[in-house]
C-alpha cells in the first residue's frame, strides 16, 4: 500500500468533502457533523487512513459529507461491513455512523456482536427517536405512547435502551453527548478514536421535522445543567447550576441529593469511576432516565481488553511460525499423495 | 439364487463370481461400485473415505457419494438413522460414484433395508450379523430375518460376525465396549481391503497421524483392521478376491491425491490469492453441506486467510465486501437458506462493483428442506434473486475436482471485472471425492492485481474500456479518499445519483461487464458424435453421469453429442450456434427445468427436459435410457 | 415565441392558447396535463394531490405521479431538491398522468430547469418570480435569468409574485413568515384553480378536517388559497381561463373517490378480511414506497387490524406466518431490499403451504438504488428468488385503483390455494392516484374461509383433490395438534421425510398446484384489434401507458391489440393461444426484459421488447411510436 | 374456534408425540424434553392450547417430540414466529424452544426484540455453547481459546451472556438451571407458564458429542452443591454442601462468605429479591463466573409488566369503541367521495 506522503497540517476543511449536505435545515446531524470534523483535525488524522461506514437513514448518510473513505452500506449492516474493513487494514480509523432505526431495530444484531468481539472501531448512534429518512415512524427509541405514523393510537412495545445494552454486550468505550454540545462531541469522539477497542457514542439528535424536541428537556443548553449530569472519571457526580446537587450511593441505589439543603458533604458523593472492569456503576448509571433523575452524559466506562483485529492477527502470526509460512505447493501436496510416473 | 451360508462352515459352493474358479488368483473386474451402510454412529463415512483414498493411492480411478441423515444421530437402528457412503472405482474414467452397487456392506437390518434397491442382480452383500436381532428387525419392520429367509435370494449373502469378531480381536487390549464399537468400521475396511486386494500400510499411516496423542485408539483400531484383512484371508467364505484390472490409457503423469470437492475449493481459492498476492478473507456462517470450507479455510491461517465466523450469513458476507472494499479477495460461503438471506448484500455487491466470490453449495430445497442431499435448484436464485437489474457472473463447478478449477476461475474473474462471481457447487461434489493431479503453478493461469494509486486522475467509476471494470482504490491510499454506497452511483465520478438518463446508463453499464465476461470463455467442448442429431446439455455436478451415459451409448454405436456449461452467466458465445447445429437438445438437470428455461428464452430452442428432483444424483442409466429413447423416438 | 410581460402592465397579446379570443368564455380542452414542482419543503405534493382531487371530484378523469427525492429534504433550491406532482385530467379516459406537460407550475428555478424538458412546446408556465434570484439562479447554473433573457422563447410565461402576494394576503393575519412559506401552495392552488374554473368548496372543506384544532392555520391556508383565485380572476395576466370538456360517454353510476394505490390496497386488504371474517395481521417495516400501507392499516385497527412494525423485514414476514399458522389473514408489506431480506422466510412460507399475502411495491434498483422511483425489475425476484423449486402465485396491479382488486384476488386465491400470494405493485401506481368508483360488496368475490376441525379424519398434508390445498387447522382445535416446519414433509401426513420418492412428489405437488390456480383466471380480453398483426404484451402499472397508446394508434388507423397480464404465476391457459395468433409480439417493460424473458421461454415466441429502466413510467408517446415502427416494419 | 371438549386428566405421556428422538443417545436434551413433558402435565395444558415454536438446531426440533401444536420454523427466527401467533391468539401458552446459536448468534435481534416487547411467551434456550447440527462450530456462548471446527486455533471472539442480555432487553422473567437437575427444570417452567409476561429461562445443556462436559464443573450432581447456588426469592443467598457458604453484598459488589469460618451471620447474607423493579441485583448475579463464583441457578428475577399482546388487543378495542366497529362501507365511503347518477 503507498504510504502517505508527508502531511501538511490539516484543518476541519480540509475533511469537508464537497457534496452538498442534504440534510434538513436546523436538523442536529450537521451540528454533529462539524464536530466529527473539529476532531479529526484536532487529531490531525490523514485522510487515507480514515474510513466511515454507514447503514441507511439520514444519519447514515454522513460518510458522503466526510472527505475520507466512505461506505454507505444497506441498512443496520455497517457493523459487518466495519469488521471486514477493520480485519483486512488494521490501522485504519473505522468509524461507523447508524441511527436508532439502523442500529437498534433491523441492525440490533450486528450492533452486539461488533461490540462483543471488540474490534477496534468507533460506533456513533445519532439517536433522535425516530424513522427520519422513512417520514417518522416508531423507532426502538421512541417512548411507550408516542403517536407517529406507524402507530397513530400511540406506540405499545417497549423501548430498547442503547447504552444499557451496549454495555452489556461488552463494550469497552460507551459514551453519550447531546447533540447541542459541539465542544463535547469533539471531545468524546476525540477519546473513543484513542481508545482501543471499541467504542460506542450515543449522541442526542434532535430531528427537527418528525420528532422536534425529544431531547430538548435534556439538550437545551438551558437545561443542560438541571437535567443533565457530566460524567467524569474520577471525580464527584455533580450537576446544577452551581454544582451544588449530586448522586450518592444507597445501599444498590443511587439517590439525588442538593449537597446545601441535606447537608452532604462532596466527600459523600458517588466518585466516578469509568475504570472499574465490574460495570456495575456504569449499568446504573446508565439506567437512569430523566425526569427521575438528571440524565448522564459523557464516558461512562472505559476499560482495556483485548482487540479484535490484534487477535486475529496474532494467531494468524502464530500459524505461520509453528506451521510454516505460505506455500501453495505446500499445502496442495499435504496429506496422502502418489505419484504417476509419465 | 444360493444362500450363501455362514463362514463357520466351510462352503461347498460359494464363489461369488464363478463356482468353477476357486483358485487363489483374484479375479480381474472393471468398474465396480461399492457401498457401505450403518447406523449415523457407525462410521461409515470413514470407512468408506478410507477405502477410496487406498484405492486412489493404489492407482485407481474412484470417485464417491456420501449420503447421511439430517440429523447428528437419528435412532439408533432406525432407517431414518442410516448413513451410506457409495463409490465407484475401476482402472480408469471413472466419472460418477456409480449407479447399481456391485457390493453392499451393511452393518445393520436399517442399512439392509433401505439399501438393497441400490444392489445389482446377483450382487455381494457383506452383512454385519450380530445386529440382526429381533429387535433391531423389528424396528425396521422385518418380519422375519432376512438372512434366514429367502428375502435375499438372487443375492450373493456373506453374513459376517462384524461386531463379536471385533470384540474377539481387541479383547486382548481390554478396551472399553465403545472403542469396540468404534473399531467395527476398521474391521470392515481391512475385510474389504482383502477382498479388493488393496494394501493396509496407508491406513496404517493415516491411524498413527489421526490419533497421534492416543496410543490405546490406534492399537484398537489397528488390530480391528488387521483382524478384518486376516478374516478375509484365513477363513473360506470368500472362494475369490479381486483386483480392480490395470490401466489401459496412461494416466497423466504427476502427483496425485485424492480431495473433496470442499477441500478443492478451499485449496483453489487459497491458490488464487496467493499467487494474486492478496490477502484470503472468507466472511461465512456454518451451514450443511458448506461448512467444510470453513473449517478448511481456517485450518490454513498462515497464508494468511482470515476466516470470520459471522453472527449470521448478513453478516457474513458484509464483513466479506467491507474486506473487499479495503483490499481483502474475499469469499463468503453458505449453502440455498444461507444465500436467500445474502440477497440484499449481493446487490450491493453489484452495484458498488468490487470482487466478491459468492460459493453457494446447493442442497435439496425448498426453504430448509433436505440439508445433507444435492439439489441443483438454486440456478435461479443465482441468476434472478435479487431486486432490480442486477447481474453478475456465475460459474458452476462440475467435479469434486473440478472444484478447484472452478475456484482459481472465480477468482480470476472477479478481480478482473470487478463484479461479484457466484459459484454453485453441490452436496454431491462438496462431500464426493476423486483422485486429482496436483498442478504445477505454472498450468495457472495468472492472477495479477494491482490496486489503483493514480490519485491525479481518479475517478471511482471511471472503467476500463474493454472490460468495463471500475479502478479498485483501497483505503489507506493517499488521495483517492472516496465513498462507494447502494445508492444509484453518477456515471464516472460515483456520487449520488438518481436522474433518469445516468440511471439507465449504469444499468447498462452492469448488464455489459457481465457480458462481456464471454471473452474470457474459451470455446465449448464437445463430446461424442458431434454429427450426431441428439446433443445433451447439462451444467454441474451431472458431468460425471452425462459424459459417462454418453460414452456408454457411443460404445452403444448410439450417435449422440454433450457440452457441459461451466460459465452459466454469462453464457459461452458459442452455445447458440452449438445448439442450432442440433436437431434435438436434451437438457439434463436436477431441478425442474431451470437451465432449461434459460435457454429456450435466450435461443428459443425447443429443447427437452430431463429432470429429477429427488434429493440423489442423476445414474447413468437414467440418462442413457432417455437418449436411447430420444435417439429411436 | 413571445414573451409574456409581468402581470403588472397589462400586455397587449398575451391570450395564453389563442390570441383573438379574449373573452370571459372559458375556453374548452381536451386531456390537459399539469405539473407541479419546487423545493422538497414547497408542498408540491400537497398541492398536486389537492388539485387532482377536486378535479376528480368535479366528475373529471385524473391520474397523477408523484415524483421526489430520495432525502428527506435535499438542499433548498438544489435540482437535487425538487419535488414535483403530474397530473392529466380529461372529460375521461385518463389512463396514465400525461406524457408532455400543458401547464408547468414551477415554485423556483431549480424546478424550472429540471422540469422544462417536460413541458409541450408553446406550453403555459407559471413561475414564482420571486425566487428568481440572483443566489438562487446561480445554485442551479443559470448564469442568466430565464425570465429576463430568451431561454423561454416557445412558452408562454406567466410570472407571478407568488411569494409577495402570498405574504400580502396574510399580512393582515400577522402570522410569522413560516406560515406564510407554508401557505404558498395554497395560493397556486387557488390560482390554479381560477385557471381552471374549479371550486375552492371541497379544498375549504378539506382544511377545515385537517386542521381542525388549529383555527390559525386553517384562517392563514383560506386566505392564501382566496387570494390566489381573485388573483387570477382580478388582473389582465391570463386573458383565457379553461374548463375539461363535458364528458360523452357516461361514466358509470355510482360512488366515487379519489386514491392512491397504496390506499387502494389497504382498503382491499381489509375489505377481503372482513369478508372472510378473519382477523387482519400486516407485519411490516417502513420502507418507501411502501411504508404507506403500515400507515393506512395502522389506521383501522378497529376491523380489528392488528399492524406489528417489527424489528426488520426478515421478523415482519416471520411474525406475518406465525399470525397465518394461527388463523389470521397475513399480510406483508415491503419494497425491494426488504422482499431480498423475505426471501428465505418466503420459502418457508411456500414449503408449509400457508395463505399469506406479499406486498412488494416496487422501486429502482438494483440494492438501495432509486428509492423513490418506480420501476417493474422486481418480477423475476419474485418468480425465482428463492432457493429450490418454490413457486407461488403472482400478482400483478396495474393501476392505482386497481390495487384494491388486486389485493381481494390475492386475499381469495391464498385462501383457496393455501399458498402465498405476491403482489407486485410500484412507486408509480402506489402514490399516483386517480378516481374509483366504490364497489358495492355484491360485486365483490366471495370469500369465504373455515378452519378445519374434524378431528377424526385430519391430516396435515392431505390435499383438497382439486386445488391440492391442505387443510388450515389451527392451534386451539382440540384433537388437530400436528407440526409444521422447513424439512421436507411426508405426503399426507406432514412428518419430516428426507426420502428420494417423497421429495420429488412434494417438489410436483406444489408445483401443480400452482399451475392449477389457471382455473381461476379469467380469459384475457384483448384491446384494440384484435385480428392485428402486432399485439402488445404488458403488465403491472404499464397498463394505462399501452391502453392509450394502443387507442391512439388505433385512432390513426394503425392495426394494433394489446393484453395486459395480472396474473404472472401461473400464467393464463389462454396466454399462449394468443401470443400465436399474432405475427410480432411487443412486450413493454420497465426492466431489461424479464416478462420478455418468460415469455419467450415458455412459449418459444420470438417477442421483441421496448424496454425503459430509468426510473420513470412509460410515456404514451414511447409505446404508440413502437408500434408505428413495428406495423411499418 | 371449537372449544376444547370436557378434559380428562392429562398425563405425561399425553403430551409425548409418536415421532421417534433424534438426538444422540446421551445428549442433554433428553431430560429437557422429559421435565418439560412433566410441566405440562402438572399444568394440566389442553394439549391444544400449546403451542411450540422453536428455530433450527438439534434442540429445535424440540416441537415434534411433543404433542401440541408446533412449528420448526427457519433458524434463529422463532421468536418473530411466536409473536405473530401470540397477536392472534392470546389465549394459547406459546413456547419458544432454541439453542444458543439460533437465539445468539443469528437470532439475537429478534430475541433482544421479544423481550423488550413483553408478550406472553416462554423462550427456553438451550445452552450447549456450541453448534450441535452443523457438527461442532464455536457458538457465541463458547469460551475464549475454545478449539472448535471452526476455531481449531482457538476462538478469539469475545462470548455473549444470555441472562444480563435478557434481563438488559427488559425481560421480566429470567431463570437459569441445568439440565441435569429435572425436577428444577419442571418447576422453573411451571414458573415461566404462570409468569404474565416474556419468560426466559437458559438451560445448561450438554452436548456430549461435540462439547461433552462443558458445564460439569457446574452441572454434574456432585458438583452443584459447591458450584451453584440457587437463587430462591425472598431467601438467603446460601450454598455448600450443608448450605454453609453464602453472598453478601460489598460496597457494590457481590463476595463469598463462609459463615463458620468467616463467623459471618445468615442476617448479613443478601437476600434474593426477584421482584425489585431495580435489576441491578439480578444484573449482578447473572454476572457471576464460575470458578469466581458458585454458579447461581433458579429465577433472576421476576416483575410485573405491561403484556405486549393485552396492550395490543386493548388499543383495537379502543379504536373501535371511539370510531365505530368494523365497517367496510363507511371505510370505503370515508374522505371526499362523489355521486355519478344514473
Ligand atoms: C432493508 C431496508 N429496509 C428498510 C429500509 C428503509 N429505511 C431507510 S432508513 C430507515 C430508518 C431510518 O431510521 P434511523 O436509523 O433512526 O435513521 P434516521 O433517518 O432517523 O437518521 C428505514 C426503515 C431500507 N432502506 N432498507
Ligand atoms: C439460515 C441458516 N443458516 C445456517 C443454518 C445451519 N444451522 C442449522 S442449526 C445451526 C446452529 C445450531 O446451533 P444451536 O442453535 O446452538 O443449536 P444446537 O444444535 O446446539 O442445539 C446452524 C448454523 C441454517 N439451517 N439456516
Ligand atoms: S428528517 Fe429529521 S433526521 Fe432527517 S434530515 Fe430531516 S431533521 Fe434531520
Ligand atoms: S449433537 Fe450434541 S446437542 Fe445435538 S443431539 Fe447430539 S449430543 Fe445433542
Ligand atoms: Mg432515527
Ligand atoms: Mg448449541
Amino acid at each position: 500500500m503507498a504510504e502517505a506522503i508527508e502531511q501538511k497540517e490539516l484543518v476541519r476543511k480540509d475533511y469537508v468533502s464537497d457534496v452538498e449536505v442534504r440534510w434538513c435545515v436546523g436538523c442536529g446531524d450537521y451540528g454533529i457533523l462539524k464536530s466529527f470534523t473539529v476532531a479529526m483535525a484536532k487529531l490531525q488524522l490523514p485522510k487515507e487512513k480514515v474510513c466511515i461506514v454507514s447503514g441507511i437513514g439520514c444519519s447514515s448518510r454522513f460518510p458522503y459529507y466526510v472527505d475520507t473513505y466512505g461506505f454507505h452500506s444497506v441498512h443496520g449492516r455497517a457493523p459487518a461491513v466495519a469488521t471486514g474493513i477493520k480485519l483486512t487494514q488494521p490501522d485504519l480509523s473505522v468509524w461507523v455512523i447508524t441511527g436508532d432505526g439502523d442500529a437498534l431495530s433491523i441492525g440490533g444484531n450486528h450492533f452486539i456482536h461488533m461490540l462483543r468481539r471488540n474490534p477496534d472501531i468507533n460506533m456513533i448512534l445519532f439517536n433522535n427517536q425516530i424513522y427520519g429518512l422513512t417520514k417518522g415512524q416508531a423507532s426502538p427509541t421512541s417512548p411507550i405512547g408516542k403517536i407517529t405514523k406507524s402507530t397513530p393510537f400511540g406506540l405499545i412495545d417497549g423501548p430498547m435502551h442503547p447504552l444499557p445494552m451496549a454495555l452489556t454486550a461488552g463494550a469497552t468505550f460507551v459514551a453519550r453527548v447531546p447533540d447541542t454540545d459541539g465542544a463535547m462531541i469533539t471531545d468524546i469522539l476525540m477519546q473513543a478514536h484513542k481508545h482501543k477497542g471499541v467504542a460506542f457514542v450515543e449522541i442526542l439528535q434532535n430531528c427537527n421535522i418528525f420528532n422536534d424536541g425529544a431531547w430538548f428537556p435534556i439538550a437545551k443548553k438551558a437545561n443542560r445543567a438541571e437535567n443533565s449530569i457530566v460524567l467524569k472519571h474520577g471525580e464527584p457526580m455533580t450537576f446544577g447550576a452551581d454544582n451544588t446537587k449530586g448522586f450518592r450511593l444507597n445501599g444498590m441505589n443511587i439517590e439525588v441529593v442538593d449537597m446545601e439543603k441535606d447537608g452532604v458533604d462532596i466527600s459523600e458523593l458517588l466518585v466516578h469511576d469509568a475504570q472499574s472492569q465490574d460495570a456495575t456503576l456504569a449499568f446504573k448509571l446508565a439506567n437512569l432516565a430523566h425526569p427521575e433523575f438528571p440524565y448522564p452524559v459523557g464516558v461512562f466506562r472505559q476499560v482495556e481488553a483485548p482487540v479484535y483485529e490484534s487477535g486475529v492477527r496474532k494467531q494468524e502470526h502464530e500459524v505461520a511460525e509453528k506451521f510454516g509460512n505460505a506455500d501453495v505447493e505446500k499445502m496442495l501436496h499435504s496429506g496422502e499423495t502418489w505419484q504417476v510416473e509419465a | 439364487m444360493q444362500k450363501e451360508v455362514s463362514a463357520d462352515k466351510a462352503p461347498d459352493k460359494s464363489s461369488p463370481i464363478d463356482e468353477d474358479r476357486r483358485s487363489n488368483a483374484p479375479e480381474e473386474l472393471d468398474i465396480t461400485t461399492i457401498r457401505f451402510a450403518g447406523d449415523s454412529g457407525d462410521g461409515m463415512q470413514l470407512l468408506g473415505t478410507r477405502f477410496a483414498n487406498t484405492s486412489a493411492v493404489f492407482g485407481k480411478d474412484v470417485m464417491t457419494l456420501a449420503e447421511y441423515p439430517a440429523e447428528i444421530r437419528a435412532p439408533a437402528g432406525t432407517i431414518a438413522g442410516v448413513s451410506g457412503f457409495q463409490l465407484s472405482m475401476g482402472p480408469q474414467d471413472i466419472y460418477t460414484a456409480g449407479d447399481m452397487v456391485d457390493v453392499l456392506v451393511v452393518m445393520n437390518p436399517a442399512a439392509l433395508k433401505s439399501n438393497l434397491e441400490h444392489v445389482k442382480e446377483d450382487g455381494i452383500l457383506i452383512v454385519n450379523e450380530d445386529t440382526f436381532t429381533a429387535k433391531n428387525l423389528k424396528k425396521v419392520g422385518y418380519d422375519e430375518n432376512p438372512l434366514e429367509n429367502h428375502a435375499l435370494a438372487g443375492y450373493r449373502v456373506f453374513p459376517v460376525g462384524i461386531s463379536r469378531l471385533t470384540a474377539l480381536a481387541l479383547e486382548p487390549l481390554g478396551v472399553e465396549r465403545e472403542q469396540v464399537n468404534k473399531s467395527k468400521n476398521l474391521f470392515a475396511l481391512g475385510l474389504i481391503c482383502w477382498l479388493f486386494n488393496m494394501p493396509l500400510d496407508n491406513t496404517l499411516n493415516w491411524l498413527k497421524t489421526k490419533f497421534g496423542k492416543k496410543p490405546d485408539v490406534i492399537k484398537a483400531n489397528t488390530e480391528a483392521l488387521i483382524a478384518g484383512n486376516k478374516y478375509g484371508d484365513s477363513n473360506q467364505l470368500f472362494a475369490t478376491s479381486y483386483v480392480i484390472k490395470k490401466r489401459e490409457k496412461q494416466k497423466q503423469p504427476g502427483t496425485y491425491r485424492y480431495l473433496n470437492g470442499n477441500s478443492a475449493l478451499s485449496m483453489g481459492l487459497i491458490t488464487a490469492a496467493n499467487r494474486a498476492d492478496l490477502h484470503l478473507f472468507l466472511g461465512s456462517y456454518p451451514i450443511t453441506p458448506a461448512s467444510d470450507i470453513l473449517h478448511e479455510l481456517s485450518r490454513h491461517k498462515e497464508f494468511p486467510v482470515t476466516t470470520f465466523q459471522a453472527e449470521d450469513e448478513i453478516a457474513a458476507i458484509g464483513a466479506a465486501i467491507g474486506a473487499s472494499f479495503s483490499g481483502s479477495l474475499a469469499v463468503t460461503s453458505t449453502s440455498g437458506p444461507g444465500m436467500a438471506l445474502k440477497t440484499e448484500f449481493i446487490g450491493l455487491a453489484v452495484s458498488i462493483e468490487l470482487p466478491l466470490v459468492i460459493i453457494n453449495v446447493q442442497r435439496g430445497g425448498p426453504s430448509t428442506g433436505l440439508p445433507t442431499k444435492m439439489e441443483q435448484s438454486d440456478l435461479f436464485q443465482a441468476l434472478w434473486s435479487r431486486p432490480g437489474e442486477c447481474p453478475l457472473i456465475i460459474l458452476a463447478a462440475n467435479s469434486p475436482k473440478d472444484c478447484f478449477d472452478t475456484a482459481i476461475e472465480a477468482c480470476r474473474l472477479t478481480l478482473k471485472y470487478m463484479t461479484p462471481v457466484i459459484i454453485l457447487s453441490d452436496g454431491y461434489i462438496a462431500n464426493g471425492s476423486e483422485a486429482w493431479r496436483i498442478p504445477s503453478m505454472d498450468d495457472l493461469p495468472e492472477m495479477k492485481n494491482e490496486f489503483y494509486t493514480n490519485a491525479k486522475k481518479f475517478h471511482p467509476y471511471q472503467r476500463d474500456s474493454k472490460t468495463l471494470a471500475r479502478p479498485w482504490a483501497i483505503p489507506g491510499t493517499p488521495g483517492l479518499e472516496h465513498r462507494v454506497g447502494g445508492l444509484e452511483k453518477e456515471d464516472i465520478t460515483g456520487g449520488v445519483d438518481q436522474s433518469a438518463d445516468n440511471h439507465a446508463k449504469m444499468v447498462h453499464f452492469r448488464a455489459e461487464k457481465v457480458a462481456r465476461v464471454v471473452a474470457d470463455i474459451p470455446p465449448l467442448e464437445i463430446e461424442g458424435d458431434k454429427d450426431a442429431d441428439l446433443l445433451v446439455v447439462g451444467w454441474g455436478s451431472s458431468y460425471g453421469a452425462i459424459t459417462r451415459a454418453v460414452m456408454n451409448a457411443t460404445d452403444d454405436n448410439v450417435s449422440v453429442a454433450s457440452v457441459h456449461l461451466r460459465h452459466l452467466s454469462p453464457l459461452p458465445q458459442d452455445l447458440g450456434d452449438i445448439l442450432k447445429r442440433y436437431k434435438n437438445v436434451l437438457i439434463v438437470e436436477n431441478n425442474l427445468g431451470q437451465l432449461w428455461t434459460l435457454l429456450r428464452s435466450i435461443y428459443l430452442v425447443d429443447a427437452k427436459l430431463l429432470s429429477k428432483v429427488n434429493g440423489v444424483p442423476f445414474k447413468i442409466s437414467e440418462i442413457e435410457s432417455k437418449i436411447h429413447e430420444m435417439v429411436k423416438g
